[in-house]
């Protein structure tokens, strides 16, 4: 048995969102555990970015509530959000494009140490031994020094992936983490996140389009259509599922 | 490593010996560039570290020089009337007068890098008119007779040998300070609100607050400038806290390189002797060239020109090799 | 009371004129993102040219267009050797407009010496209104004021080439991508901005003592303005020009011009504060 | 009609995401290209209309090489474009919208309007209204017609099926396969959704990587879906 913190770490209990007259989100429930993976899949407009804009506190639902470990998310101010550990990564790469690899690794990691106080943060004498640490687990050592903007699309989007674990974020939300990459960078940020999830207790949910990506991840998968959960499941019960395929190729191929 | 550290050293070793190779009259107006270079310098931290172009520097340069001479001539009632806790005041006034300027503008929501230049011409201008107009501190004439700071020994700031190296020392001051904050992690996290704010805000920094503390650094500086001008040139009148100084120092720093604080340091005394020098020949023409040679770096060299030779390698516990 | 009139048709006169340079200003920045730190330099060129035309012989009515042209033309060539370089880089823009406007007073100094001069107004006699001897130039100056900035609106709310310059404030991309020569576009505005300014620096010659430094005096309060009203909103412009002109005159006369400028300072920070789009973000709330 | 050879791409420079794109298309031509997130779509159709210079290869429009021209010229050479968002002007009119498809065009007045009404009467109902107001559909439909009114040669749609109903995606697809029908307009259509490309595409080429992967005659993918599935990766 898991505890009572652990299991539903992430309750989203029926959240709806409506913009003017047009639904959004019609209901959407489901939980994610403490440490737990889970993927979530489904055609452009299906509600799936509206979701995640909801749980870091950029909107506020029209009605439902999200939880994390208990105390409620949703709605409060997105700093507030990130504070309580909720970590966003945003489809597109959000580097600080002038700053060395090594100096995004000390701005996360200050902002764990620091609690991003100020005048802690003026004081604080750095980690780099914890920086050098998991750029190297994570395979990005050799780009400590550069420059982010110089960085490959694929390295820009692991090192904002890694910057959230190094914040010491307790749930990530990925944006289609491997959208334009290479299938080389998305071997390797699948790898990334694995080990993420192995290796710490965040938990983490993703939005993906790319189903090769899905299969690979092998984690639980929740299929969102039209502002509602479709299925959920793993990834052989959801591709066997004419639904799910109709949502996919349009109605009359189910 | 340490050949990028060279042409750094070798700035501060040519000015440390200046005063075995110049005469009191020239030392003394040397002093008198240093000055100017500490005021530049304020304003790379908070532009080239922060991102946030001042347009009214001359602001808190002026309000140190202000606080200086008051402290100093006895104007304030109930404070002694000791020059040391006037240049103690004059950065506090700097600070003050940052944070001030700062906490009204950036807890405001979404402030555009040019509301933050417009906002600061315009302090500027009402503090010239402000001072120009105030009987009390001396309206358009400003205040005379700023005395001295008082030296061990006998000896005051007016002696140009004692006076040079009292300015020289402050402004190794001033540089190390800044280099201090910048190389710290707050001066990793306050670039990093210079790319890109949202981000540094969605990992839980409260942004708003760096911003001030920023400029009230940076004004501090400045009032330590401003302190140190009224108290060698003796005087303070309006035109040390308007526009047209505030002009001169975003000059120098862009001229100079924002980025790097002794690059701004040199560009300052470089531009400033280059003044005295030339003005005498082509007059009127100097600020014209000014000008013109102010917008030709920005269109053509926006890193300033001498940012390359200053760059000093990033500290230890940011490099990973 | 007698004095009520007078108050208030000078506030219009300022707020008028005021509104003529904010609307070169807030369309400049809304197509262009460039906040043209140069614009109370052509301010300046626009009374200098007055100050020569008459001084050649070309009566006062005919020297207003002609500011207009020449500061446009100005403009035009400060579009060409400087901002066209540096579009994309909207700091650097501030930057070097501010070179400019260093540079375009220094030339005025080596021209005309730093010392102000007098404009001669056409028009002289007092006219009686509402019981107050009130300057008839003043009156026109409000009309002509009136005038313009009307045409102007006209020309932005009216016109295909104002449709087209709205629309490429809104999404400069989607414009381009309909046919809009976004460059032609740029520099006309950069150039009849530049006009308007140099328009209201002729027709309040007469009533300023004109020197060097009075282009940043009277651009000051328009910056103010188009803080308070919203940055690249034209309908901003008129609220901002009106709440900055208005109390501007105001306190001046009920105090000093200094507390007025320090008065109007503040209500630019306390808007800006609380209403980061300015009062034109009220109606969109 | 629309010929691109070895087209490279990219938003910064040096990371090209498009890798040496080839594709043809001749006139009248209705194509679709399919793919996941993340493969290059947009940039190709910001490339194509000159909002992105390309980095290396070819581009030619009629035997024209188009490539690298500011997007103004290119409009005026006679390509429209719908961007994904649709990117209508919300504070103006409906009308306002439509004339802003002809302003930047010499010579070409609102002669059209009238067809264009035709084509889509909601737009004619609702002329006077802020573009700001309509409904996800509406708008889709007046960013189409904003293109069509300037007579372009070839129209090029992003995503234009996002966030709309399957009905009125229906409906836009087929009034577009008819106007392309008897206007001879050549149409490329970007999409995921098949929904659309099954109605108004002839012929659907596949973008992986930053490369076409593959083309198939549209009847061919109605017949066998998996090909689809394969080709984009579902």
């Amino acid at each position: 048995m898991v505890s009572s913190v652990t299991a539903d770490f992430l309750k989203i209990d029926d959240i709806r969102k409506s913009f003017g007259g047009i639904h959004a989100l019609r209901g959407v429930s489901f939980s994610l555990d403490a440490a737990g993976i889970k993927c979530i899949v489904g055609p452009n407009g299906c509600g799936k970015s509206t979701l995640f804009n909801i749980l870091t506190g950029v909107l506020p639902p029209s009605a439902g509530t999200a939880t994390l470990a208990g105390r409620r998310i949703s709605g409060l101010a997105a700093h507030k959000v990130s504070r309580m550990g909720v970590g966003r990564k945003f489809q597109v790469p959000g580097v600080l494009s002038d700053l060395t690899v090594m100096e995004h690794m000390e701005i996360a990691l200050a902002a764990r140490a620091t609690g991003g106080k100020v005048l802690k943060t003026l004081l604080w004498r750095g980690n780099r031994a914890e920086a050098i640490r998991m750029l190297e687990e994570a395979g990005l050592a050799e780009y400590g020094d550069k420059v982010a903007s110089q960085l490959p699309h694929g390295i820009k989007q692991r090192l904002e992936i890694l910057m959230l674990v190094a914040r010491g974020m307790k749930l990530l939300l990925l944006d289609e983490p491997t959208a334009g990459m290479t299938a080389t960078e998305t071997q390797a940020t699948i790898e990334l996140i694995r080990r993420i999830n192995e290796t710490t207790d965040t938990a983490i949910l993703v939005i993906e389009h790319d189903m090769t990506f899905v299969r690979d991840l092998a984690c639980p998968l929740i299929v969102m259509m039209r502002g509602e959960v479709l299925r959920e499941g793993s990834y052989d019960e959801v591709r066997a599922d004419p639904q799910v395929r109709a949502a996919y190729l349009g109605d009359r191929h189910a | 490593m340490t050949l990028r550290l060279l042409p750094t050293l070798a700035v501060w070793a040519v000015l440390a010996v200046l005063p075995m190779l110049l005469g009191p009259w020239e030392l003394a107006m040397f002093g008198q560039l240093l000055i100017y270079g500490i005021a530049a310098m304020s304003l790379a931290f908070i532009w080239g570290q922060g991102g946030l172009v001042s347009f009214g520097q001359a602001l808190f340069f002026g309000a140190g020089a202000y606080a200086m001479s008051l402290t100093s001539k006895g104007m304030l009632p109930g404070i002694p009337d000791s020059p040391w806790l006037g240049l103690l005041l004059a950065v506090v006034a700097g600070a003050v007068f940052g944070g001030l300027i700062g906490a009204a503008l950036f807890f405001g929501k979404g402030l555009r890098t040019a509301y933050f230049g417009i906002i600061t011409i315009a302090a500027a201008v009402i503090a010239e008119r402000v001072t120009t107009n105030w009987r009390y501190i001396g309206g358009f004439n400003g205040l005379l007779d700023v005395p001295p700071l008082p030296l061990p020994g006998g000896l005051d700031s007016a002696d140009p040998f004692a006076g040079y190296l009292l300015v020289l020392g402050f402004a190794l001051l001033a540089f190390l300070f800044l280099l201090a904050v910048e190389r710290s992690p707050y001066g990793t996290v306050l670039r990093g609100i210079r790319c890109d704010e949202r981000r540094i805000m969605s990992l839980g920094f409260f942004v708003p607050l760096w911003k001030v503390l920023a400029l009230a650094i940076s004004g501090g500086v400045a009032g330590l400038a401003g302190g140190l001008f009224a108290t060698q040139f003796s005087f303070v009148s309006p035109a040390v806290i308007g526009l047209a100084l505030s002009t001169e120092i975003l000059i120098w720093a862009a001229v100079g390189g924002k980025a790097v604080l002794l690059a701004a340091f040199v560009g300052a005394i470089i531009v400033k002797y280059m003044e005295s020098y030339l003005s005498e020949t082509i007059g009127n023409y100097w600020l014209l060239v000014t000008g013109i040679a102010f917008i030709a770096v920005v269109v053509l060299f926006p890193q300033g020109l001498l940012g390359r030779f200053f760059a000093l390698p990033q500290p230890r516990r940011l490099r990973r090799d | 009371m007698v004095s009520f009139f007078g108050l208030a048709l000078d506030a219009l006169n300022y707020t008028s004129v005021l509104l003529l340079v904010c609307v070169g200003l807030v369309v400049i920045f809304g197509l262009m993102q460039v906040i043209n730190l140069a614009h109370g330099e052509f301010f300046l060129l626009g009374a200098y040219t007055v100050l020569v035309a008459q001084g050649v012989g070309v009566p006062f009515w005919l020297c207003v267009p002609l500011a207009f042209v020449t500061v446009g033309l100005v403009g035009l060539l400060c579009d060409a050797a400087i901002l066209r370089f540096i579009y994309d880089r909207p700091v650097d823009t501030i930057l070097a407009t501010w070179g400019l406007s260093l540079a375009i007073r220094q030339a005025i100094v080596i021209v005309f010496g730093p010392q102000s001069q007098q404009v001669a107004a056409p028009l002289t006699e007092p006219v009686q209104l509402f019981g107050v001897a009130y300057s008839s130039y003043r009156l026109v100056v409000i009309l002509i004021a009136i005038l313009v900035a009307l045409a102007v609106f006209l020309v932005l709310y009216r016109t295909s080439i104002g449709l087209a310059a709205r629309a490429a404030m809104a999404n400069r991309q989607m414009a381009q991508c309909l046919g809009i020569n976004m460059r032609r576009l740029d520099r006309s505005t950069f150039s009849v901005g530049a006009g308007l300014a140099g328009l209201s620096g002729a027709v309040m010659a007469p009533l300023m003592s004109v020197d060097p430094q009075m282009g940043m005096g009277f651009v000051l309060p328009a910056f103010l303005s188009i803080l308070v009203g919203g940055v690249g909103s034209p309908a901003g412009a008129i609220w901002g020009s009106v709440v900055i002109g208005s109390s501007t005159t105001l306190v001046s006369a009920w105090w000093t011009p200094v507390i007025a400028q320090i008065v109007v300072f503040l209500l630019a920070i306390v808007t800006i504060r609380f209403l980061p789009s300015g009062l034109s973000g009220l109606r969109s709330k | 009609m629309l010929e691109i050879k070895a087209l490279r791409s990219g938003y910064a420079r040096g990371a090209d995401v498009l890798k040496g794109i080839d594709l043809k298309v001749s006139a009248g031509e209705r194509l679709a290209i399919m793919g996941r997130n993340g493969m290059g779509k947009t940039l190709l159709a910001k490339t194509l209309i000159g909002l992105i210079k390309p980095s290396a290869g070819e581009i030619r429009l009629e035997g024209k090489p188009i490539g690298g021209l500011p997007a103004h010229r290119i409009s005026n050479l006679g390509v429209a474009y719908v961007p994904q968002g649709r990117e209508i002007f919300g504070d103006f009119t409906i009308l306002e919208n439509l004339r802003m498809g002809v302003i930047g065009k010499p010579g070409l007045g609102m002669e059209r309007l009238d067809q264009i009404y035709d084509w889509f009467p909601i737009l004619r109902e609702r002329h006077a209204q802020r573009a700001g107001t309509l409904s996800g559909g509406q708008m889709q439909q007046l960013a189409i017609a904003r293109a069509l009114i300037g007579r372009p040669k070839l129209l090029l749609l992003d995503e234009p099926s996002e966030g709309i109903q399957p009905n009125i995606v229906h409906e836009i697809a087929e009034k577009l396969a008819a106007i392309s029908a008897t206007e001879g307009l050549t149409v490329i259509v970007i999409e995921q959704n098949f929904e659309m490309v099954e109605i108004l595409a002839e012929r659907v080429a596949f973008l992986e990587n930053g490369l076409i992967t593959g083309e198939s005659p549209t009847a061919r993918l109605i017949a066998e879906p998996e090909l689809i599935t394969q080709n984009m990766g579902l």
